[in-house]
C-alpha cells in the first residue's frame, strides 16, 4: 500500500481531460454504489467511477497506486451529486495535487453535498414526481410510469453532467473556497435539509386517527343518527399533520437519544401500526374490526 | 407454474436489485418496476395500480447515509403476486407484502456486510494498481445482491401462489393485522426522516424543522399551490440557504482580519 | 334575594379576584369562572354560553408589564347576574358588563397602589430576616383584593337586580349604546397590544410586526390551518428568533476577538 | 438594611436543595404576583416564593437578612416563565456568589423572559386554548371549560417545573452567558414578541365597519332589490384585518408618542366604540339602530 | 372628421405626453387617460372598459433605468379610435393597438436622444449660472415630447378611421394574428421585470426572487388575502429588508473595528 | 464651466429654506424628468427642479455656476423619492459642503432609492391601485378612475413631502451614514426589489398555454364528449405561474448575459406571441383559430 505517500512522483500536471472521457465519467458515476458496504461506504464504487480519469492522468505505475489507493478511503455522499466531488477530485489529480489536499477536498465536499443530496433529491425531485405521476399510474394510465423516468432520469442525468463540468473548471480556485468554507456549506445543507424535511413532514405524513367518539344521537327525518367526535379532526384544528409530526419526533428521539438503529425503529412503528389496529385507534383506507371490540370505532 | 415467467421474474428482479443503487436509481421505483411485473405476469394495467399506490406509500422511504428502509422491490415483487396470482385487492396485496419488504432489507444489510469483507482485497488491488481487480470486485458485489434478489422472487412465486389461498382467509379474518401492516407501510418513512435529521438537525435548526412543516402545510392546503408544494419549499429553502451562507461567511471574513465576500 | 347565593357569590369572587394574579390564573378566565357563577345562580348552562363568548372577547386583554385591562372577573359576574336575574340576552350582558369591567379595573389599580404603601414594611421585615412578616405582607394583600371584590360582587347582585328593568328599557331604547359598549369591549384588547409594542418593539422591528400579521392572514384563512393559525406563527416565530439569536451572537463574538459560539 | 452588603458572612456552599424543596419553591412561584404594587412589582411576592428556598440556604440570619433585602428590589417577569429565574438565583445563593453577580443575572433574566411570557403565554397559549374550548362552552358542553383548565394549568405547571430545574441544574455556567448575551437575548425575545403580536393582532382583531352605501337597485325575480357597497368588503380586498390594524397602531403611537396610559386608550376605545355606533360606522353582532339615522345603515 | 374632436385630442395627447415622466405620473395611464379619450369621442363608457382593461395589461410595464416599454399614451389613443370610431371590441382594438404602442415607444427613444443634443447647451448655461436657459431647456424639451405625441395622434385618427374596415376585415381573417398581438400585450411587462432583475439581482439573490415567487403565489391564491397579495408581499419584503441591513451593518461595524449599530 | 471647484467662495451658511420654497421645491420635484434624455438621464430636470433652491442659497453668482454645473451631472433616480436626494443635497448646499461631498451623496443616495422607487412604486404601488380600481372602470363606474388618481397621486404627493422633509431635517448628520453605508443600502434595496418582482412574476403573470390535446371520449347522457388534457393544468400542478416565470427568466438571460436591449426583447415576445398563436400554443381571451390547424386546439 502506497497511501502514506504524500506527493505523486510525476508533478507534471497531465493534459485536461478530454470531452468524451468527461461524459464516459458521468456515466459511470451512476456506479458508485456497485460495491455500497458497511465498512468504507461508497469507496470501491468511487474508485471504479473515476478509474477511467486516474488511468488517463497517472501514466506512472506508481502514482496510479498512489492515487487509488488514497481513493479507496471511506466515502459518502449522495449518489447524484458525486460528480461534483469527482470534478474537483480529478482536477486536483490532474495538477497533480499534494494527496493531502485532494483528502482534504474529498472529505469536505462529500457531507454537505450528500445532505443536499438527501433533502432535494430522496425527498423532494422523488416525492414531486410520484405526486405528479402516481395518479396517472393509479388510473392505468402508463404515460404515468414513463413520465417518471423521463423526469428524475432526465434530472439526474442533467445534473450528474452539470455539476461534474461545473467543478472540474472551477478546479483549483475552488479548493480555498471548499475547505475554507466548509463548515459554512455544512450548516447550509443542513439547514436546507431540514426545512425540507420538516416541509415533508407534513405534506407526506399521511397517518391519521381513526377515534371516533360515540356522541350521542341526533334526530334526522325521523331517524336516530349517531354522532361522532372525531378525534383526528380535532387534533387537525390544533395542528394538521400532527400525527406524523410526533411519529417523527419519536423516530428522531430514538435514534438520536437512546442510539436505536433505524431497523429498531422500523420494527417498532410495525408493532405500533398492528397493535394500534388491534385496538382501532388508526385509519385506514382498508375498513378493518380491530381485535378488541372498542367504544370509538363503530361497526 | 410458468417457467417462463419465473425466468422473467428474476432476470428482471436481477436488475432492480442493482438498480436500486447503482444504473438509473429510477427503474427500480414501484411505479416502474411493477407494470414491468405485471407485463410478465400477465397484467401490466393491475401492475400500474399496485405500482403507483405502492410509489405513494414508500415516498420517503429512502436510504440515508446507508440506513436501509424496508425493501420496495421486494416488496412490490411479492405484492404483484400476490395481487395476480391470488386475487388479492390493491390493500391487501401491499398490506401482506410489509413482512417480505422487511426481509428484503435484511437482504441487502446482508449484502452489505458480505461486501464488507471484500475491502482488504481491493486494497491489495489498489496497492499494485490492479484496475481489472476493481472492476472485479464491483461486478462480484452486483452479482451477489442481484443473484440473492433473484433468488427471494423466485421463491416468492413459487412460496407466495401457494401460500396465498390461507393468507387469504387469515387478512379475512384478521383484518387489524393487514390494515395494521398498511398503516404500518405508511409510517416507514419517519424513520428516514429522523435518520436525516439526526445527521443533520443541529440545536439552532429546530426553529427551520418548524418553519418547513408550517410551510407545507399551507402550501399543501390552498388548492391552486398544493401541486407545488415541495417544489416552492425547495425554492424558499434555497433562499434561507443562500442568505444564511452569505451572512456566514461574511461573518467568519470578519473574524479572520477583514476580508472580501461576495456570497455565493 | 337569596342569602345562599349572595355567600357564595362573594366566596368564589374573593378566589377569582386572587386568581386572577396568583395561584392557577386559570380559573378566573370567564370560561371558567362564569359556568362556577352560573351553578351559584342555579343556571351553569347560561354560565358556559356567556363564559365562552366572553372569553373570546377577552382573548388579548392580559396585564402586559402592570397595565390593567378592562376585569375580567366583575364583568362575568356582573354579566352573569343580568343574564340569569334579568333575562339579558347574553349580548346585552356582556355589552352592558362593559363598564362594569372597568369599574373592576379601577378596583385592581387602587389595590396595587395601596400595597406600595406595604414596601416599606417589608424592607424593615427582610433587614430582620423576619421571614413571618414577609408572609404575612402577602397575605394582607390578597386578602384586601379579594375582600373588594367580593363587597363589590355582593353590590352587583344586589344592585344588579333591582337595577336591571330600567337597564333592560334603556338598552331597548338606546340599542346602539349598548352595541357601542360590545364593540368597544372587542376593541380593549388593542391597548394589551400597544402595551407590548411599546415595550418591545424597536425600530428595526417594524417589519417583523408585519410579517407576523401577513402569516396570521395567510394561516387564518385557509380553512384546513386556521385552527392551528397562532401555534403556527409562535413555531416559525421561534425559528426567526432561533436565527437572529444564533447571528447576532456569532457577531458579537466576532467584535470580542473572535470566539466560538454555537447558537442557543 | 443590609442591602449594601457586597458579600455573605458565609461562603461555604449550602446543601444543593433536594427534590421536595425544590417542587415546594415549583408549587411556591405561583404566588408571585400575592403583593402586586406599582412600587416594586412583584418584589415582595417574588421574596415569598423563594422563601423556602432562602431559609434552607442561608442557616445564618445576617446573610438571610442580606439576601432577603436584595431579593426585595424591583421586580418583574412573566408569572409563569419566572421559575427560570428563580432556579438561577437559588443556585448562585447556594454557591454564596457575590450579591451584585445575583441581582445582575436577575435583572438580566426578567426582561427577555417577561416579553417571551407575555408573547407565547398571554398572546398564544391563552388565545389558542380559548380558540379550541370556547366554541364547545358555548355549546354547552362544560368539557370545554374542564379542557381548558387541563391544557393551560398542565402547560403553565409543566413549564413552571421544567424551567425550574433546568435554570437550577444550569446554575453558574448559565451566568456569563446570561449577561454577556442580555442584549441578544433581549433583542430575540423582542422579536419573537412583535411577531406574535403581529399575527394576533390579525388573527383575533374582530372590529368591522357596518358601514353598507347603497348602490341603486336590481330587479330579481320581479322585485327590486337594492344593492349596497360594503365597504368592509372593499378594506378586506386592501389588506384582510385592516381596522384592528389600525386601532392597534393609533393606540400603540398614543401609549408610546404621546405617553397616554393604557387606561386612557381603554377610555377612548369607549367612546370611539360608542361613538362610532351612534352614527352607525361601525358592524356589530348585535343589531342595533344608530342615533342618527345615517344613508349607510339601512334599516 | 370633426375638427373639434381631432383639436382636443391632440391637446390632451400633447399633455398626457408630457404627463408620462413629468406632472403627475397618473392622468396619463391607460384607466384616466381612456375615459377622458371617450368624452371627447363621444363615448366615455367605452373609455372606462378600455381604460381599465388596458390598465391591467400595462400593469408591470414601467419605465426603468431608463427603458421604455411599448407606449400606453399612443397605445391608448389608438385603441380608444378603434374602440369607438370603429367598433370594435374591447379585445380587438387592444390587440390591434399593440403594434401602435411600439411606434408610440419609438417616438419616446427619438425624443430621449435628441435631448441629448440640448446637454452641452446646458452645460453653458450653468457656466453662466442663466437659470432661464436650464428653463428654458426643459420647456423644449416637452414641447418636443408633446408636439411629437399630438401629430401622432392626429395621424392615428385620420388614418384609424380610414384604414379600420380594412383592419377589422384583416382581424377576422386573421384571428390569430390579433389574438397573438394580445397575447404579446401581456407579455411586455417581463421586460420590465428582466430589466429590473438586470439592475439589482446580485448572485446571492436568486433564492430572495423565488421567495417572493412562492409567496405571492400563495397570497393570490388563498381568496380572503388576494386582493392584499402586493401590499402583504411589500410588507414582508419590508422585514427582510430591514432584517438584512441591520445585519449587515452590525457586520460592517465589526469590521471597522466595533462600534455602534441600532439599525435604521 | 466651473465644475472642477472643490470648494463654494462663499462658506457662511446661507440661510435654511422657509417652509413655502420647500412646499415649491416639493411640487418642483414632479419636473424631474421634463428633459430626460440618454445622455445625462434626468440631470438637466434635477437641476431644474432645484433650482429655486440654489437661488436662494448662492446669492454669489459665481458658487451659483459652480453648483448649477456640478448637478448637471448624470443623475438617475425614481421620480418620486427624488425628494429625499434634494433635502439632503439641498441641505448641505445650504451649509456650503465640500462640492466633492454633495457630489459622492448625491451619487450614495441615487441609486437604492431608484431601486426601491422602481420595486415599490411602479410595480408594487401602481399594480396595487390597478387591482383595486381597474374592475370599477370595466364595469363603466367612473369612480374607479377618479379613486386611482386619489391613491396614487395622493400616495405620490405625500412621499415626496415626507421624503423631503425628513432629508433636509436630517441634513449633515445624514452624510456620513449615507456614504458609510451605500453598500448595505444598494444591497438591501436590490433584496427588497427581486423580492417584489419575484411577486408581481407570480401575480400579474398572465400568460398561460392554451394546448389542450385529445384524450379519447366519454359517454355523458348518451352522447359522446371529448376529454382533454389540459397542458397548463398540468403546468399548474408544478409550479403556478411558471410560464410568466420561465418567460421573464428569458428575458433576464437575454438582457443580462447576451446584452440585449429591451427593446430587442420587446420584439422577441412580440414574435413570440403570434407565432405562438399561429401554432395554437398560447392561450387567448379573445378566441381565436390559428394558421395552422393544429390537434391541440379544438375548434
Ligand atoms: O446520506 C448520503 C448517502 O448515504 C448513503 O450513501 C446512501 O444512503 C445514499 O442514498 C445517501 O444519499
Ligand atoms: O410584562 C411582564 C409582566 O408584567 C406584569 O408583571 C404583569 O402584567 C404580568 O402579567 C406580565 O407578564
Ligand atoms: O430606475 C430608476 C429610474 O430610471 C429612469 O429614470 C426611469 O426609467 C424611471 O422610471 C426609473 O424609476
Amino acid at each position: 500500500m502506497a497511501s502514506n505517500q504524500l506527493m505523486y512522483k510525476d508533478l507534471t500536471p497531465a493534459k485536461p481531460l478530454d470531452k468524451k472521457t468527461i461524459n464516459h465519467l458521468v456515466w459511470k458515476s451512476t456506479m458508485l454504489q456497485a460495491s455500497f458496504n458497511y465498512e468504507r461506504m461508497q469507496a470501491a464504487g468511487w474508485l471504479w467511477s473515476i478509474l477511467p480519469g486516474l488511468e488517463k492522468i497517472h501514466t506512472n505505475k506508481e502514482d496510479l497506486s498512489a492515487s487509488m489507493s488514497h481513493n479507496l478511503e471511506f466515502f459518502n455522499t449522495h449518489t447524484y451529486t458525486v460528480t461534483f466531488v469527482m470534478g474537483i477530485v480529478l482536477s486536483l489529480e490532474q495538477q497533480k495535487a499534494e494527496i493531502g489536499t485532494i483528502r482534504a477536498v474529498r472529505v469536505a465536499a462529500m457531507g454537505p453535498l450528500g445532505g443536499i443530496g438527501d433533502a432535494l433529491i430522496w425527498f423532494t425531485l422523488y416525492p414531486i414526481a410520484a405526486g405528479i405521476c402516481a395518479n396517472m399510474a393509479i388510473n392505468g394510465n402508463p404515460f404515468g410510469s414513463l413520465l417518471y423516468f423521463i423526469v428524475v432520469f432526465g434530472a439526474q442525468m442533467a445534473l450528474r453532467y452539470w455539476l461534474f463540468n461545473m467543478s472540474y473548471s472551477l478546479g483549483t480556485s475552488a479548493i480555498s473556497v471548499l475547505t475554507k468554507r466548509a463548515k459554512e456549506f455544512t450548516h447550509t445543507a443542513s439547514m436546507l435539509g431540514v426545512f425540507v424535511v420538516g416541509a415533508i413532514t407534513c405534506n407526506y405524513g399521511a397517518t391519521a386517527l381513526g377515534i371516533m367518539i360515540p356522541n350521542g344521537t341526533t334526530l334526522v327525518d325521523g331517524e336516530e343518527v349517531a354522532n361522532y367526535i372525531d378525534v383526528q379532526g380535532l387534533i387537525n384544528g390544533i395542528l394538521p399533520a400532527m400525527v406524523p409530526l410526533m411519529l417523527t419526533l419519536m423516530c428522531y428521539y430514538l435514534v438520536k437519544k437512546r442510539n436505536w438503529t433505524p431497523t429498531r425503529c422500523i420494527f417498532l412503528l410495525l408493532v405500533l401500526g398492528i397493535v394500534g389496529c388491534a385496538i382501532g385507534i388508526w385509519a385506514s383506507s382498508d375498513p378493518y374490526t380491530p381485535l378488541i371490540s372498542v367504544p370509538w370505532k363503530p361497526q | 407454474m410458468d417457467f417462463i415467467q419465473i425466468i422473467l421474474l428474476a432476470v428482471v428482479t436481477f436488475i432492480f436489485a442493482i438498480d436500486q443503487y447503482s444504473l438509473t436509481e429510477v427503474i427500480y421505483r414501484p411505479i416502474i418496476a411493477c407494470p414491468i411485473v405485471g407485463l410478465i405476469l400477465g397484467n401490466p394495467t393491475v401492475g400500474l395500480v399496485v405500482g403507483g399506490t405502492y410509489e405513494l406509500m414508500m415516498v420517503g422511504s429512502m436510504p440515508v447515509g446507508g440506513a436501509q428502509p424496508p425493501n420496495s422491490v421486494i416488496g412490490g415483487v411479492v405484492a404483484m403476486i400476490f395481487a395476480i396470482k391470488s386475487d388479492f385487492s390493491v390493500e391487501e396485496a401491499l398490506g401482506s407484502s410489509v413482512i417480505f419488504a422487511l426481509f428484503g432489507q435484511y437482504a441487502v444489510t446482508l449484502t452489505f456486510s458480505f461486501i464488507s469483507i471484500l475491502m482488504g482485497k481491493a486494497d491489495q488491488y489498489a496497492a499494485k494498481a490492479d484496475t481489472k481487480g476493481i472492476t472485479r470486485i464491483n461486478f462480484i458485489s452486483m452479482a451477489f445482491l442481484g443473484t440473492l434478489f433473484a433468488l427471494m422472487a423466485i421463491l416468492a412465486y413459487v412460496g407466495g401462489v401457494s401460500v396465498s389461498p390461507m393468507l387469504k382467509e387469515f387478512s379475512d379474518t384478521y383484518s387489524w393485522i393487514m390494515a395494521g401492516l398498511g398503516v404500518a407501510g405508511g409510517m416507514m418513512r419517519y424513520v428516514g426522516f429522523a435518520v436525516l435529521l439526526k445527521i443533520m438537525l443541529a440545536n439552532d435548526m429546530w426553529g427551520i424543522y418548524f418553519a418547513g412543516f408550517v410551510l407545507a402545510a399551507l402550501l399543501g392546503n390552498v388548492p391552486a399551490t398544493a401541486g407545488a408544494t415541495l417544489l416552492s419549499v425547495a425554492l424558499v429553502g434555497v433562499a434561507i440557504a443562500i442568505y444564511d451562507f452569505t451572512v456566514s461567511c461574511k461573518i467568519s471574513d470578519m473574524n479572520q482580519g477583514g476580508g472580501m465576500s461576495d456570497g455565493i
